[in-house]
Parts: C-alpha cells; structure tokens; sequence
C-alpha cells in the first residue's frame, strides 16, 4: 500500500531533555482535516513545527508523498503554507505589499487584482493601504490568512488559526477550512476553540495524556 | 544506527569512568618527568640563559590550545554530520581547557617575551592568532551560556567553531604577512634557536602530560554533561541514587 | 646537575621572576580548574539527586 | 532562483526605506566613532594621516555590527522569518539576498561618508582613493560574517553583545588588509598585494559564509 500524500512515521519529539511524545504516527489523504489536541505544553506547536520541516524529530521522520520531508524539502514547501503564532506580516508594509512580498519570495507571479479581491472578501476592504502598523490584531491575522488563501498550498498547516478573531471571522475561517477541503486540500490545525465544520470528515490526534473534550 | 549505539552515552560513562584515573596518573607522572628533564637534565641556553626553560610550558600549551580547537572542530562537524549526541557533548567537555591552555600560552609568552625582546607584549603572527584563539574560545563559550537550548546550543557552537578554525590559519598568514611588511618591527621570531636534543625531549614530554590532562578533564566534564542530559534514563537514575 | 645551590635554582640567573611567574601562574590555573570540576561534579550530582526526588513525589 | 533573490533584496529595501532611522543610526555612530578619535589623540595632521586608515575601518567595523543585529531579529519577531525559511527557495539564498541587502543598506553609504572622513583625517587623494576600493572590497565581507553572528545569536538575551564578541575576531583579516592597503599607499610599498588578499577573503567568505549562516538560522529557529 502506498503511503498518504502526508504521513508520518514512528515520531518523537522532545523539548529540551524532556520527551513530549514518541512513536507517533498518522497518515493524511486530501480532503481531510487533522485536528491536532491536547493542553498547553503538550507538544501541539512543536509537532506542527516538526510537520513543517522548521523542527527536526528525535526519532522517526515525516514524509511527504512517500518521501521524506528533508530530502524533498523544496518541492514540500511549494505544496504547504504554515501559519504560526506570528503571522509573518510586515507593519511597515501595507496588506496588499504584504501580499506581493509574500507571492515574490514563493515565486509566484504577484495578481494585484486577485489579492485585493481576497483582501475584501476577507473583510479588509477599508485598510488596503494602510500600513499595518495600525491595524488590529485580529486585522493583521486576516492579511496572513489572504495570504494563506493567495498561496494556493495544498496542505495547510495553521496553529491556533482563531485566536484573536471575533464571530463573522470565525465563521469565515471555517468557510474557509470547508472550501480548501472540497477543493482536495488538506489542513491540520490545532485549536483551543469549537469549529463548526459539518459534511467534513475530521481526524482528532490527541498529544500528550490530557484528554480535551469535542470541539469539533 | 550503529553509530548511535557504540557512541551510546551509557557506555561511554562508565567506559569514561574507568579511563579517568589512568590518564590523571600519566598526566601526573609525566608531568613529574618533564619537570625533571626542564629544570635538571637540560643545560642552560648560551644564548637565552636560564629564561628558555619558560618554553618547557609555553610551547606545550600553545600547542594544546591549537590542537584542543581542532578536536573541538572535528567533534562539531561529526555531530553536524552524524547527529550523534555524544560528539557534541566532547566538544563542550574540551573547550574550557582549550581557553585554559590559550591564555597559558599567552601568559608565558609575555613571560618569556619580556627577557627576550625587551616587550611583555609584540604583535607577531603567533602571539595575535593565540589573541583571537582566546577570542573565539571565549565567544564560543559564551554562545553556550546565552543558549538555554541544549540541541540548538551544540549546533550553534559547533557551527561556530567550524568557521572559526577556517579563519584561524587565515589570521596567522595575514598578521604574518602584515609584520613583514611593517618595517618598524625588526624582531624575528620565526628563526628558532639550535636547540638541543634534550630540550626538545622535555617539550614533548610535557605535551604528551597536557594532552594527558586535557584528556582526564575533558572526560571529568563530559560525564557530568552526559549524566546531566540522561537523567530520565534508567541508568543514570539508578547512578544517582547509587551514590 | 646545572645548579649550585638551591639560591641559584631560585635564582635562575636573574630570570628567577619570569620563570617562576610562568610556572606559577600555569599550577594556579590547572589547580583552580580541577578544584572547580570536582567541585561543579559534586554540586550537579546534587542538585540532579534533588530534582529527582522532588519529581518522585 | 535570481527571481527569489530579487525579491529578498527588493523586500528589504522597501522595508529600509520605511525605517529609515535605523541604518541611520550606523553611519551616525560610524561618523561619531571616528571623529572622536581626533579629539583623543590630538590634532597634529601627520600623526592623523598615520592612524586615519585603520580608526575609518575600525570604526566601519562596529558600524556594521550595530547595524546586523538587526539582521534577522525583526523578522524573527513577526514570524515572517519562518514564512521565508518555509518558502521553496533554499536558505542559503536567502541568507545572502539578506547579506547583500544589508550591505547595499550599511555598506553603500559607508562607501559615500568615508572620504569625508578621510579629509578630516589629512589623508591624500591616493589614500583615499585606496581606502574606497578598500571599504568597497572589504564591507561585503562584514556583512556576509556578520549574517552569520546574526543567525547564531537570533533571538538570545543581549544577542547584540554576543554578537560582537562572536564575529569581531573573524573580522581580523578584513581589517588588516583593509586598513594596511591604505597604509601602503602612503608608506609607497604599494596597495595591489592587500587589495587582492582582501579580494581573495571577500570571495572566501561569499562561498562559505552564507551556507554556515543558513545552518545557523535554521539551528535557531528549531
């Protein structure tokens, strides 16, 4: 049997000399959703960061069309955006020279019109040309989610994509999540908050011991 | 992964454990040894009198310092390579004797320089590249203290130490090209004085009594790193409570 | 045997300063930092024994 | 690949040119560090022209130190950092379109301030002269070595110390070559020896340094 589109293999990772988790392994088709759980300082980040490619494992590896992320790492990072903590926008910059910036360094030719477009679909349509620097956090997270949407990835991997985001944005990422889904994209997303996501098969992980209750 | 299990940190605490007394008692004996061979067996230099005898310390520790820098490189690129955990671990476990030996040599050199040449301190290739040497175990030291991280700390050092002992030999060259072309000092010190076959017999006795020591050390610390990393594991656990 | 006395070997010709300031300074260091490694062995021992009892509670 | 490349660098640019205090800041102190020296050595003119070329490199050295821990840091702060790691185009690229943006940024006009400098140090025409092709051969290299302190020291408590102390000693031979090309000239031993050495570790450095920077930065990012 061929190994998933993302899969991965006998994973362990430890933070400083503690081992957050071990043996881990789990395989993603397109279509589906990875909901990644657990508590605070289970390892939830550091296995998206693992997922990435930014971390290394302690043992194991995470492979991408059945082969491992570091000896394909460039043709992986063309098929996958990551969104952090940190949104990765520029405050000196306005959203839509974010957005050209963010499509230059994937090199990808820059659509001024279809970045605007997103950006006011995604409810910025106000602040296309201020710098970010005044924009409010929950703004400034939606410049990164249009540049999410403009990166045309694949695979979507998003750490805690609500945080800071009031109801109408909530109910947008979801939206959002479904269309990619239908669309054959992939996501996995960590998430302390409840997403609405019905007629989408979701698959939990739990990190760590500490059970979490449904969220989805 | 071979590799991983031969150079599995269990092992190589107890191996170390039981290395540690032989290379501190070679180190002491020889050291004796050398001693003897500096102070009573080698004659007294016509041209330098009695203040030669400083490079029975003074050579063996410049030495060490370059030699100590080296291991610490290859240590680095092996971790880097191999991602083995132990090589990384010596590299920590040396570098303070490195920084020890540097500032020896550099000690002792200003000794010696002083009665020579008349200056506790000239710029010449060998004394300025033992400066930066110092610089840069100083440098790499400190990066290990600022990162809290161990993993990204071993690598960060090490990267740090590969550029370092590239650069090393081009500082050499270029302070000793540099003095050649200053005129105003005249002091040559790259012509080495005949030196008796005595003289050289107590030098490498001495050598091989610091290579000794910094063996000994650098296994001293890299049992305590070792037991520091693994104290989940079993074994170390159970070595705790043993003692 | 180069030396007449034990005056002379302290003496060391009149380089008695430079040489014993050498040899000096190099016993201080090599003492300062084995009594530091015993010392650092110790006080991690310790401390790892302590954080391991504490995680046993 | 040149595509990637062009858009660190224009990215860069723009963000400088939005902050524009910031590498002010450097040729400021550049300007400040070496005019203070006049006033701690005295004003005689010969003994001025004699230390001239080696308080300009000097004090262009630490100039591009204050400047580079900034390097990494702010991007490191937003996340764009990671988002520009993550991007199909190796690190390495990366860390040297951010090399040559530092240098266009810091390099440049050190270039343009120096010969103000070097009249104020009674230096010739000849020196000054050579002292540019100096600073033009000899600031990539601050910038390249100083990419990769700046990887190293990403995101530490006073990163920016440690900074110093970490590439101050690779600078060595820049410095050497850099300042004693201007030596030569005025001493009349020539500057041509200096200048290709200087060349020579420029080169050096552009090969090695931007692949040990790009395994730093992504050691600190982990």
């Amino acid at each position: 049997m061929p190994d998933p589109l993302l899969s991965v293999h006998d994973l362990a990772c430890a933070r400083g000399e503690r081992l957050l988790f071990k043996g881990m392994g789990f395989g993603l088709e397109q279509g589906q959703l990875l909901l990644v759980q657990g508590g605070n300082g289970q390892g939830k980040t550091s296995l998206l960061r693992l997922l990435t490619g930014l971390a290394r494992p302690e043992a194991g590896e995470v492979r991408w069309r059945g082969e491992s992320i570091r000896r394909v790492s460039e043709a992986y990072h063309a098929e996958m955006c990551y969104l952090g903590h940190a949104n990765g926008v520029k405050d000196d910059l306005n959203p839509v020279e974010n957005l050209r910036f963010a499509d230059g360094l994937h090199g990808r030719a820059f659509d001024q019109k279809r970045a605007v477009d997103t950006l006011e679909r995604l409810g910025l349509s106000r602040c296309l040309d201020l710098p970010c620097r005044v924009l409010s956090f929950g703004q400034r997270r939606r410049v990164a989610l249009a540049a999410l949407l403009l990166a045309g990835a694949t695979l979507w991997i998003l750490d805690e994509p609500l945080t800071g985001l009031d109801v109408h944005a909530v109910a947008l990422m979801e939206g959002l999540i479904r269309d990619h889904l239908k669309a054959g994209g992939m996501v996995v997303a960590t998430t302390h908050q409840a997403l609405n996501l019905e007629g989408v098969t979701v698959q939990r992980l739990l990190v760590g011991n500490v059970a979490i209750p449904d969220l989805a | 992964m071979n590799l991983y299990t031969y150079a599995s940190p269990a092992n190589f605490y107890h191996l170390a454990g039981k290395l540690i007394p032989w290379f501190a008692w070679g180190a002491g004996l020889l050291t004796v040894w050398g001693l003897y061979i500096s102070f009573f067996l080698a004659p007294t230099d016509f041209q330098q009198s009695e203040a030669y005898r400083i490079i029975f310390i003074h050579v063996p520790a410049a030495w060490m310092s370059m030699f100590i820098y080296l291991v610490m490189a290859f240590w680095g690129a092996i971790g880097l390579a191999f991602n083995t955990r132990l090589s990384f671990m010596m590299a920590r476990a040396l570098a303070p004797t490195g920084a020890l030996f540097t500032f020896i040599a550099l000690w002792t050199g200003a000794l010696w320089g002083k009665p020579m040449w008349g200056a506790w301190w000239v710029w010449d290739a060998r004394l300025t590249s033992e400066l930066i040497l110092l610089f840069l175990y100083v440098g790499i030291i400190a990066l290990w203290a600022a990162i809290d991280d161990v993993k990204r700390g071993d690598r960060a050092g090490s990267l740090l130490t590969l550029i370092g002992a590239i650069n090393v030999p081009i500082i050499y060259f270029s302070v000793k090209w540099w003095n050649t072309l200053h005129q105003g000092s005249s002091i040559n010190l790259t012509k080495a004085p005949s030196m008796a076959a005595i003289m050289l017999q107590g030098m490498l006795v001495m050598a091989i009594a610091a290579w000794l020591y910094t063996i000994a050390v650098a296994l001293v610390r890299v049992r305590r790193i070792i037991l520091e990393r693994e104290r989940q594991t079993d074994w170390a656990k159970a070595i705790l409570e043993a003692e | 045997m180069e030396w007449a006395s034990w005056s002379d070997f302290w003496h060391m010709a009149g380089y008695g300063l430079y040489v014993w300031g050498s040899y000096a300074v190099t016993a201080a260091c090599i003492l300062v930092e084995v009594i530091l490694l015993k010392r650092a062995g110790t006080d991690t021992r310790r401390r790892l024994k302590r954080m391991q009892q504490w995680e046993e509670q | 690949m040149h595509r990637f490349l062009l858009a660190v660098l224009r990215r860069d640019l723009t963000l400088a040119a939005r902050r524009r205090g910031d590498w002010l800041i450097a040729q400021f102190f550049f300007v400040m560090v070496a005019s203070l020296f006049p006033l701690g050595v005295g004003p005689e003119p010969e003994m001025l022209a004699r230390i001239g070329p080696g308080v300009l490199w000097v004090a262009a050295t630490l100039a591009s130190l204050l400047s580079l821990s900034r390097l990494f840091a702010d991007d490191h702060h937003d996340g764009s950092l990671e988002h520009m790691v993550l991007s199909p185009e190796p690190t390495v690229l990366l860390v040297l379109g951010k090399s040559i943006a530092h240098w266009l940024i810091y390099g440049i006009p050190v270039l343009l301030i120096a010969p103000v400098l070097g009249i104020q140090f009674n230096l010739s025409w000849d020196a000054i002269l050579v002292l540019e092709l100096s600073l033009l051969l000899g600031t990539p290299i601050l910038s390249l070595l100083g990419g990769v302190g700046a990887a190293l020291t990403l995101g530490l408590r006073g990163g920016g110390v440690l900074l110093t102390l970490l590439i101050l000693p690779l600078y060595v031979p820049a410095l050497i070559f850099g300042a004693g090309a201007v030596d030569g000239v005025m001493t009349g031993t020539g500057a041509e020896a200096h200048l290709s050495l200087l060349g020579a570790f420029m080169m050096l450095s552009l090969m090695i340094a931007p692949w040990i920077a790009a395994a730093a930065l992504r050691v600190s990012l982990e």
